[in-house]
């Protein structure tokens, strides 16, 4: 494609113009007083401002710049994305986190297992339509575990009849399509080897979505249940059975720019923090000095994060290890800090604010970023997977 | 009275009624749909007399001391119970230690009936930006009053002020009757709530007011500090019990995860700091009720140490569940956003610290 | 026994009285200038130093007061020994650490487990003779897993053939005799069904005892090797095949006092430290901080140990529960607070210093402390091992 | 010339050397006889030309910049190599940034041809208890230097004093010549040693004195940041590779004790800390490499984060190897002394990360 006359993509040869041109841009662009509109109108003022913003970046091109051109995308370099995100961290722009299934996720997939039919379907119908994917992987006895899901894909004709639970589908209620992962074998040998891998238009009959509450008071996770789902055989993506493997696809696709926001966040949080702390809680020394310390962690985590985008750029399929790194460096870094600032403010942290959704986690409000921490200590691989995988397959420790 | 009271016998008495009637489904509903106090729960508590416990007997009360107010204050931290215990008792104490006999006459008998109350406490101890003048028969009071545990809940206000000599006085109000409107800050801890209070010469009688001395300033604070201790140990109890539970039933990879070692040695680490926890609060407990010479340091050392491995027992305790404990209606949140409140409550951490080593340090200099 | 005339221990049946004789009797009885002659003197003057300080107790009656009046010792109650010690600890008194073996683990074996001849010659031996033991438990394939032990003792006619080897004996090379595990029976089902208990001398030919030098200089630990070494049969103590019961016995012994004076002299060393910073390091506010975050640790495991001694007040044989959270509690806390002090020092503490031997493990050498630290999180239980009990056999967490 | 060497290559070439010249039975017989450098290993490391790596091609040298010097000190840590390479390269680049021909000139050759060296470089910088005064065409010194890191091992001292002005000026002093006798310290870093020397009038020519500007003590401040980062991320990776050896070899309970998940999970938390340190000092090279304008910042950043991590890595190691880590005969202890040591020199972690975070703090006000 070519990029709208007033987009900044036109500029995204040159990283300084391109630069040049999202500073320009993103100010106009990024929805008026989102912030507030969202902690007054809740759930659906932050449904709101999400549309408008990925409409904003749709018509820009930049939703989708990065998927190849073959597929609507612009192919934009790593480079150009990683000024395109800093500059999202930068103007404080709402986080498009309604659509990131959507615009990394469903797209991996499909470039990689997707029928032509397919692809043309799904992909257009978010580069255009702005449709809103999420992943159903999750079981309520499937967490850490997940290959010992159990939610039943049966073979009947043309279609496929689902029945099971999922849960922590991030965005669930908002979702039009979801990543479905069955079983349709439950007596292979090997767990891995019985589940396939769907396509599921979330307004199948028999579908229900139901949100979970946070202790911060929103609804970000869902439960769906699938109760006698009809599900037709052309949503099954690769073959029967190979669901494990593309699913691998699913969750390693994006294992750079999306933290890479996350931390420039926090960087830029932090000094923030700093100058909203320096009548208060930072003009105590013993505060000032804990403060201080998070520096240099903040500094190695932006430093790994520099590394795993090196990585990515010479080998886009890379960058395992290092992400495995980055991922449990960052998250108890996250909430040590975000603990940290809950416990300097005093009783002032203790008060309840209505949360400030898609500002990433470092919204400014210490309790509920503290809170939001766990997202990234839990979900997609706990700490506690995240420390076996680096002691077992990296440093080569043996299996317990 | 301490003598011939069973704490034993009290502690099952309380424990068996709050598991009763402040179950774990109990304090998740009201997380998400109250703030502040449970007026029904706490008419079965008045009920039961809890609010009589440390109340002298001449005024309505069963004149138990700091070892009953330790096991209530645990057993309500067990079950994070939404009741304000803590500044109501605190308030009687404050009343109770006027030792001004038409005082206690006047107001003892409302609290051990079940009147809700706060007071002023800043840590460290003394300040206050709230005048007392006196004009006439009767004293004025004007400035404001900030973060009055449960005191938009409360109907006599034990505040502290400052008088045109400079001393410390301590006043007694009636919110009803003085018309005053104490304004609630909503907590994240929805079990208990603030309070600011702005007054403006507001008039009351003369014998609403005593002398604020040092020592019963000091023997507040320890009281506070015990009650926080103790609420901070039954909550640990009850963060453990859940954990451990759900350590034993939880499966994944084909086996409990309970008998994963990484996560066995951290229980087995907060569970030992825990153990001091406990014993660091009787010996506290006894210090305060014998009177001693280092009670503020035993009781802000008890403070301090149980509320720190409060909160760093409830962090783990999250992420010792997964996703279930990042749910609203799983109860461990309420009990996170108490051990954070509890630690900034009344004196926060350094705060405790310095009063604890105060000795010592001075000691050496 | 009846005390000697100018004992403390004539006063022991009031407890205050007892303390005021201690008081009186401790300045004149400690080695004069231990702590010096130590620095200068090496391992041969802490060993004058041990048999010194030991004689004036054994003179006074104190060394075995504790041991039951049939045996020669003076029945002295828990609560006099508890006076005993908090005033060791504060006299700042040697640790008897050379005789630690023959008074608490040699005689609480033989009580229970001793031939009348062998509790005649042995107890006597220390109580009058001042005799050394040693414990010869752990090899080095055998830490945590003592079980696993190796060391063979064959029967041959009135004697038992001893070969292997045992590490970490505490004071081995300045020992006359060594409580020794050996395997009798290598084909046993369970490890350790096959184990005996044996009273060795060791001056037997055959044996080599080396001591282990630690990185603070000093050789506390020693190897001991077994060549071809001859036990006569009356030195097996219990039956054959009894041994890891006996050990049990050996292990548990001591739960209380000797942690008691530890804890004691910590406590003391804190308030030392304070007068001994309090214009260098804690004048810093925030390492005076992070030094006042110790206090309520410190009356956490006083607290601790305060209720372990009464347990064992009601139940000599109790207070198993209680003494392993005490050891958990009391090692990381050792450990944190000399490392803490360490680093507070600053270059001060990176100083070399001759090791102040007998002087607890709180001997104002913070370097040294420090690195000694680890004689309580590794040895007799690791961290980890009590972390495993903890966990499965008080909390009921299912075993791995 | 940075452009044309091989960083990777220069790496290898010097731990293939240190692997063969300096093994851990090396190091641990070191720490147990000898006190401060080992002059053996240090004419090797002469030999192969290491002390001329960052001297100016002009004066002897390779000419080599920050990229290099992180890599020797790198390598050097990975070996705790009982060599005075840090205090003797420091001092060649203040003698090399005074710009002053003829006192590179004197000086640097000899450096270049493996003379050891120490040099006076306080943090916060430039205090100093040295007075220097101008006498005729000599200069006067008097006053104390403490802590000079291998000074009695030194043949040149590159010293800080103050003139009659308050100017900072630094001066370079030879040992023999002068008949100075710096007195030793021994540490428990027995790689290393501190010297304290009281000079009370010694005459020296004026021409040995050049001005100290900020920029150059900065400059050296950076440059010895980043050096005991570099060891700090050697010694941390040699810790590591003897701990997950230890851990898959010793068998406890009929298994690698590296089986138990409790201490795999501990040393994936040390392991991934690594990687912060590695990283962060490889930014922190290039800042100071690039001349830019954090490159204060970063330098103390790196050295705050790496000594942490490598005390909190060593302590835990000494836990992991169980009582083999507590001989002097096994050598993590080497490894554990440097690590506090690291902490401690050249400014301790307090100072660096005042110096790291002063910007945003100063920014913010």
């Amino acid at each position: 494609m070519t990029a709208p006359i007033d987009s900044p993509l036109a500029a995204a040869g040159d990283l300084d113009a391109f630069r040049r041109a999202l500073r320009g841009w993103l100010p106009k662009a990024i929805p008026h007083d989102w912030q507030e509109r969202i902690r007054q109108g809740g759930e659906p003022a932050y449904v709101d401002v999400q549309r408008e913003w990925y409409r904003a970046l749709a018509d820009a091109g930049l939703a989708t710049a990065h998927w190849p051109s073959a597929w609507g995308g612009a192919d934009l370099s790593l480079d150009a994305q990683i000024v395109f995100y800093s500059e999202l961290a930068r103007a404080d722009a709402p986080m498009a986190v309604m659509y990131v299934v959507a615009l990394y996720h469903m797209p991996a997939t499909m470039f990689a297992y997707g029928t032509p039919q397919q692809r043309d379907r799904y992909l257009e119908g978010v580069r255009t339509g702005g449709v809103v994917w999420c992943q159903g992987f999750s079981e309520p006895g499937s967490g850490s575990d997940l290959a010992s899901l159990k939610t039943r894909a049966e073979r009947r004709g043309d279609k496929y009849i689902v029945n099971g639970q999922k849960i922590w589908s991030s965005g669930g209620q908002n979702s039009d399509f979801c990543l479905l992962l069955a079983r349709t074998d439950s007596s292979s040998a090997r767990k891995q080897d019985g589940i396939s891998y769907f396509i599921c238009d979330l307004r199948t009959p028999g579908i229900t979505v139901r949100p979970i509450s946070q202790p911060t008071t929103e609804s970000e996770f869902n439960e769906i249940f699938f109760d006698d789902v009809e599900i037709p055989a052309e949503n099954l993506i690769g073959a029967e059975g190979q669901g494990w493997q593309i699913a691998q696809t699913t969750l390693t696709t994006e294992r750079g720019l999306l933290i890479f926001e996350c931390v420039e966040r926090l960087a830029q949080a932090y000094i923030r923090d700093a100058a909203a702390g320096q009548d208060t809680w930072l003009a105590d020394p013993i505060v000032a000095h804990e403060f201080a310390t998070f520096y240099p962690r903040i500094r190695g985590i932006q430093a790994m994060v520099a590394q795993l985008l090196s990585e990515l750029r010479d080998d886009p399929h890379g960058g395992g290890v290092m992400a495995t790194y980055v991922k449990l460096y960052w998250g108890p870094l996250l909430q040590d800090y975000t603990l940290f600032l809950t416990r300097a403010q005093g009783l002032a942290a203790q008060v309840f604010v209505e949360p400030q959704r898609c500002a990433g986690h470092n919204s400014g409000d210490a309790f509920v970023d503290f809170m939001w921490s766990y997202g990234w200590t839990i979900a997609g691989g706990s700490n506690e997977v995240m420390r076996n995988i680096i002691s077992e397959r990296f440093l080569g420790l043996p299996k317990g | 009275m301490d003598e011939t009271i069973d704490l034993g016998a009290l502690r099952d008495s309380i424990r068996d009624v709050l598991n009763a009637e402040c179950p774990r489904e109990l304090i998740v509903k009201h997380a998400q749909h109250n703030d502040g106090m449970d007026r029904e729960l706490w008419s079965k508590a008045v009920e039961l007399g809890w609010t009589m416990l440390t109340i002298p007997e001449d005024h309505g009360g069963l004149g138990l001391g700091i070892e009953a107010l330790a096991v209530l204050h645990e057993e309500l931290g067990r079950a994070a119970a939404p009741l304000p215990f803590l500044s109501s008792l605190l308030a009687a104490k404050a009343i109770s230690d006027s030792a001004d006999a038409a005082i206690c006459e006047a107001w003892l008998p409302r609290l051990a009936a079940g009147a809700v109350a706060s007071l002023s406490l800043p840590m460290p101890l003394g300040s206050t930006k709230l005048s007392v003048n006196c004009v006439g028969d009767s004293l004025v009071l004007t400035g404001a009053v900030l973060n009055l545990l449960d005191g938009a809940d409360a109907e006599i206000l034990v505040l502290l002020a400052k008088d045109e000599h400079g001393e410390l006085v301590r006043v007694v109000l009636d919110v009803t009757a003085d018309g005053i409107q104490p304004a609630r800050t909503t907590l994240w801890d929805r079990g208990r709530s603030l309070a600011n209070l702005g007054l403006d010469g507001l008039h009351i009688p003369a014998e609403r007011a005593w002398p604020a001395t040092g020592a019963q300033e000091t023997a507040l604070a320890n009281h506070a500090a015990i009650a926080l201790a103790a609420d901070s140990v039954g909550g640990q109890a009850a963060v453990l019990d859940m954990t451990i539970d759900y350590l034993k039933t939880r499966q994944q990879f084909g086996r409990p995860i309970g008998s994963f070692q990484a996560l066995k040695h951290r229980v087995a680490d907060h569970r030992t700091r825990f153990e001091g926890d406990i014993w660091l609060l009787r010996s506290a407990v006894s210090a305060v009720a014998g009177d001693m010479d280092h009670r503020a340091t035993e009781a802000s050392a008890a403070k301090a140490l149980a509320t720190a491995n409060y909160v760093g027992l409830g962090r783990d305790a999250i992420q010792l569940h997964g996703g279930i404990g990042f749910t609203a209606e799983y109860p461990i949140h309420v009990f996170v956003k108490r051990a954070l409140l509890n630690e900034q409550l009344l004196g926060n951490q350094a705060a405790h610290l310095t009063r604890a080593v105060s000795r010592i340090v001075e000691g050496a200099a």
